[in-house]
């Protein structure tokens, strides 16, 4: 296939998001109020890690390097990433991490449906495949939501607050960076911003049910998509890579 | 008594017994001990391994290894719920986990120091794990039987996986390799000690094994299982291209078994006691995450609450 | 000079634990209950770090490998290093770091004013200009340990916590391995266990001023002499090493 | 009045003022701010380099850059120190910056994203710094002075560092090459505007820059110090090899001043508002820090306290 850099700065973006959520969402296992938890935060941490798999290395395609999916995760430096701040966050506690979540699995719900129609068909085939699954995810995190936001006076309180801590990461989710401009512009892609209401709205639906408050937030992170990351990035990928980096050329 | 030779009846015919029949008070205290522990062991054994999900040094190795131990936590839920048939609820098991009333399989307070410790871990501990539980498949206990059969399928994969990640550090870099011996070093031994305590002899101590073997919970001595797990492995390590680090292992034409050296029967009981490298570390971490996790599990249990009591408003 | 592999392994020990605990002191910084301790432990982890700088070089010239002190601190996997668990342990409160640097601090008093005499002498060279920074240390912690264990409730309570959780590092630095045992033949170093009195009952002193008790320990970390380490030490190597494992060959 | 006119004597004469001396309470109360502005930059400017404590790529580099933060602190104590002076103490004062009531220079507020960014702190920021700062070694309040002549000493050995650091990635691989240029073109701008808002036209903000120069607080104008800033910088960068990203910047001989282009106003007042990338993760780890440390502090008090009535009982 002949190397299209601004399909492939997209399609990144997309895999990056799913890797590094996958990899905060693994660190649950052994760390969750129950052991269903520990399962379903596993099952879908394995969800998003194979959403990335499928699209590395077509990223490697399409910007013509054929860089493999371990080339991708393993020996990035922090300033070639270009996933969200959201999902590079380091893990709270639950409450945090449902709201994030929620947030997060309806925007792919949302982005996959849409890119159903994607004239890229490597996309469009992981898209269907993906659907499925954060439909699972959306539902499983807005039913911890709702019982959150209406179990005990505790609950309530800091499921609040895991709601409010992630606002500032949302408006990035849905900014219209050069990449997806013009990977909507080829067919390829959406906007980011075209997804916004919807989300919001079924987000909003959740949170009334749970009666929490939706607000504004006070400020907003910005530059992932650019791999301007926050200070969470760096740790994260030290652990994430060091042993691959410590044996360059070996294969595992 | 009636109870009593109905029970008698049922395991003398090699039959199994359902939570519904009658049984005795011992039986029952034995297999919540044995069905506890046995859960325990599979959630503190998703931490040595747990520890390596977020460091697995490809993504491949990083989805199985997750989704192993997925498996593991999905076989505790499996043998919580057989313990549950015999009226004590997850959440006591758990806490007498907690308070250290209960103990978890020995192995699983060695650290993982290396990728190559995910490795031995499959094929060593899960392949002494197996060795001990296919037989538990005919245990006289119904639920525990049937349990049993779901985990041990797994369990078999699992070591397929850790032979393979072996396999391939044996075949990679030299650093690999020396990688993958080490950690074959460093689990050989933990791995037989598995088996528990020698049948005779100093080291052995006097257990529950004649009547569990009576009541068709236990099937085989720790030795002879023992035996059988080395029978197995010696190949597979030839195969591996790794030495086993025992000098006076070797094969036994006459017995028609390896032949092998002592076990340190000291540092077992010593590790046991609580003064192993990661006693306190899995037990902390255990408690950890269920003191942070009870507000979530509070908060399920009033919403659900909640709703119930909205559902009989609505239907008065 | 020729190899002295087992003078090696020893010298290795002492920068070792030099190293880790100074990576882990410097985590302090910017996390310091006041400023002056911002410096304080600062200028603690730079007289450690110092200490491993001069002795690594040496630990190369020993074994003959001729590597420099960023071979070792840089690229060195973790069944190679020999510190004792009580240095790798993740920070603490302020409490359990003033009880750690108070043994480990008294102890190294201990070590320097032994090796002034080693046959060896770039070990005694060492432990000459050493003995003057670690008598500051363990001033200054047993200051801490006072004023914490004979201050409120509170830090009475904690200061006394922060003693029980360093407890079950405490034999393994006293432990002759055989690296010691010869050094200590060889004249170049000394047994570990020689110095377990001293060092306690210097120990038990601060602890009775602070009116704080000295117990005995539950269980006993083994092994970081032979390369076998707890939990932490993992993530503070990928921490430590990420970068310069990602620019193989680099200098800085 | 007699104190106005001392004071002004005192100020018309360029001597310098002391804290027995009486001064008007604006002139007091502006330095309380400055002062205190400053001190709290220098121990949030802690932060973006403290991060990279652990994970300093050689171990010459881990020990520079502990001795640099280890510095910064040292700025903060004297600069508090020197507002101490003025009758506002240390603690009332952090208070005040943890509410979020006085600010912290805003350049503080971009995140150091790789290795490099070090050696830009050092280079740009501690650059900019300086050029702020060797005018106010000749303030007219003493305490401020004499502090300032100590920092501006270490914060030039800081500057040579950090030129250092990006001089040696400018002659590495090309991946630190790279990682060089990336820094130089993230903080340029940010260090421009660290001289605050321009003297003159839309952007400007009628701040306290007139009544600070009649007072001799303040010697030069923002714009001039960000041209001397320029001028000092161009050399430096062509020496280390670094394009500076400005296509506009020039030297214009009539002027004898390189030209620059225009400054994201919008940006700088974006950031000093709170939306930046790192202010509320800055004030967040001060809180966290000082929160943590109470209990610490507390006791030390505490201890005192009990040794100061210990010491009146054994000497009464």
């Amino acid at each position: 296939m002949a190397a299209h850099p601004s399909s492939a700065a997209y399609v990144l973006g997309l895999a990056d998001d799913a890797m590094v959520y996958a990899q905060r969402l693994g660190e649950w296992m052994t760390n969750a109020p129950q052991l269903e938890e520990d399962m379903a935060l596993g099952n879908i941490a394995l969800d998003l890690l194979g959403q990335a798999r499928a699209l590395y290395p077509h990223v490697g395609s399409l910007d013509g390097t054929g860089r493999s999916e371990d080339d991708f995760a393993m020996l990035r430096d922090e300033r070639d990433w270009r996933n969200v701040h959201l999902v590079e966050q380091e893990r709270g506690d639950f409450g945090q991490e449902m709201a994030r979540l929620l947030w997060f699995s309806t925007y792919q719900r949302e982005l996959y449906a849409a890119l159903l129609g994607s004239s890229d068909p490597v996309l469009s085939g992981v898209a269907g495949k993906a659907l499925k699954e954060v439909r699972y995810h959306g539902d499983h995190a807005a039913l911890w939501v709702v019982r959150l936001g209406d179990g005990t006076e505790e609950s309530h309180r800091r499921m609040q607050a895991g709601l409010d801590g992630v606002l500032p990461y949302l408006p990035e989710l849905f900014f219209d960076d050069d990449a997806s401009v013009a990977a909507a512009a080829a067919g390829i892609g959406v906007r980011p911003s075209s997804l916004h209401e919807t989300v919001t709205s079924q987000v909003a639906a959740v949170c009334e049910e749970a009666t929490l408050d939706l607000l504004a937030p006070s400020w907003r992170a910005r530059g992932g998509r650019a791999g301007i990351h926050s200070k969470p990035m760096g740790y994260l990928l030290a652990e994430m890579q060091h042993i691959a980096r410590s044996h360059p050329g070996a294969t595992w | 008594e009636q109870v009593g030779s109905d029970f008698d009846a049922l395991i003398a015919a090699d039959q199994r017994i359902e939570p519904r029949d009658a049984m005795p008070d011992e039986y029952r205290q034995t297999l919540i001990r044995q069905i506890a522990q046995h859960a325990h062991s599979e959630i503190i054994g998703m931490q040595p391994e747990g520890n390596w999900i977020t460091r697995a040094p490809s993504l491949r190795r990083k989805a199985i290894l997750i989704a192993k131990v997925q498996d593991e936590a999905g076989h505790g839920l499996y043998l919580y719920s057989a313990a549950e048939t015999l009226g004590v609820d997850r959440a006591e098991l758990l806490d007498r986990l907690h308070e250290g009333k209960q103990k978890y399989s020995s192995i699983f307070n060695y650290p993982t120091l290396t990728w190559a410790d995910c490795g031995a871990i499959g094929w060593l501990v899960d392949g002494a794990a197996i060795m001990n539980q296919v037989p538990l498949c005919r245990c006289s206990y119904g639920p525990y039987a049937r349990a049993m059969i779901r985990v041990c399928k797994e369990e078999s994969f699992h070591q397929r996986q850790g032979f393979e990640i072996l396999w391939n550090l044996m075949r990679g870099t030299e650093a690999q390799q020396a990688m993958a011996q080490d950690a074959a070093d460093r689990w050989w031994w933990p791995a037989l000690m598995m088996f528990g305590p020698p049948d005779s002899g100093e080291a052995a101590k006097g257990g529950h094994t004649a009547q569990s073997m009576a009541w068709g919970i236990k099937r085989f001595s720790n030795d002879d299982l023992r035996q059988k797990f080395v029978d197995m492995m010696v190949p597979q390590a030839e195969k591996l291209g790794i030495v086993l680090p025992d000098p006076q292992l070797r094969w036994n034409a006459e017995r028609g078994h390896y032949d092998f050296g002592p076990i340190d029967w000291d540092e077992f009981w010593r590790v046991l006691r609580g003064d192993g490298a990661c006693n306190a570390e899995r037990i902390t971490q255990r408690r950890r995450a269920h003191e942070e996790g009870a507000w979530v599990r509070e908060a399920a249990n009033a919403h659900a609450a909640k709703q119930a009591a909205k559902q009989k408003e609505s239907a008065a």
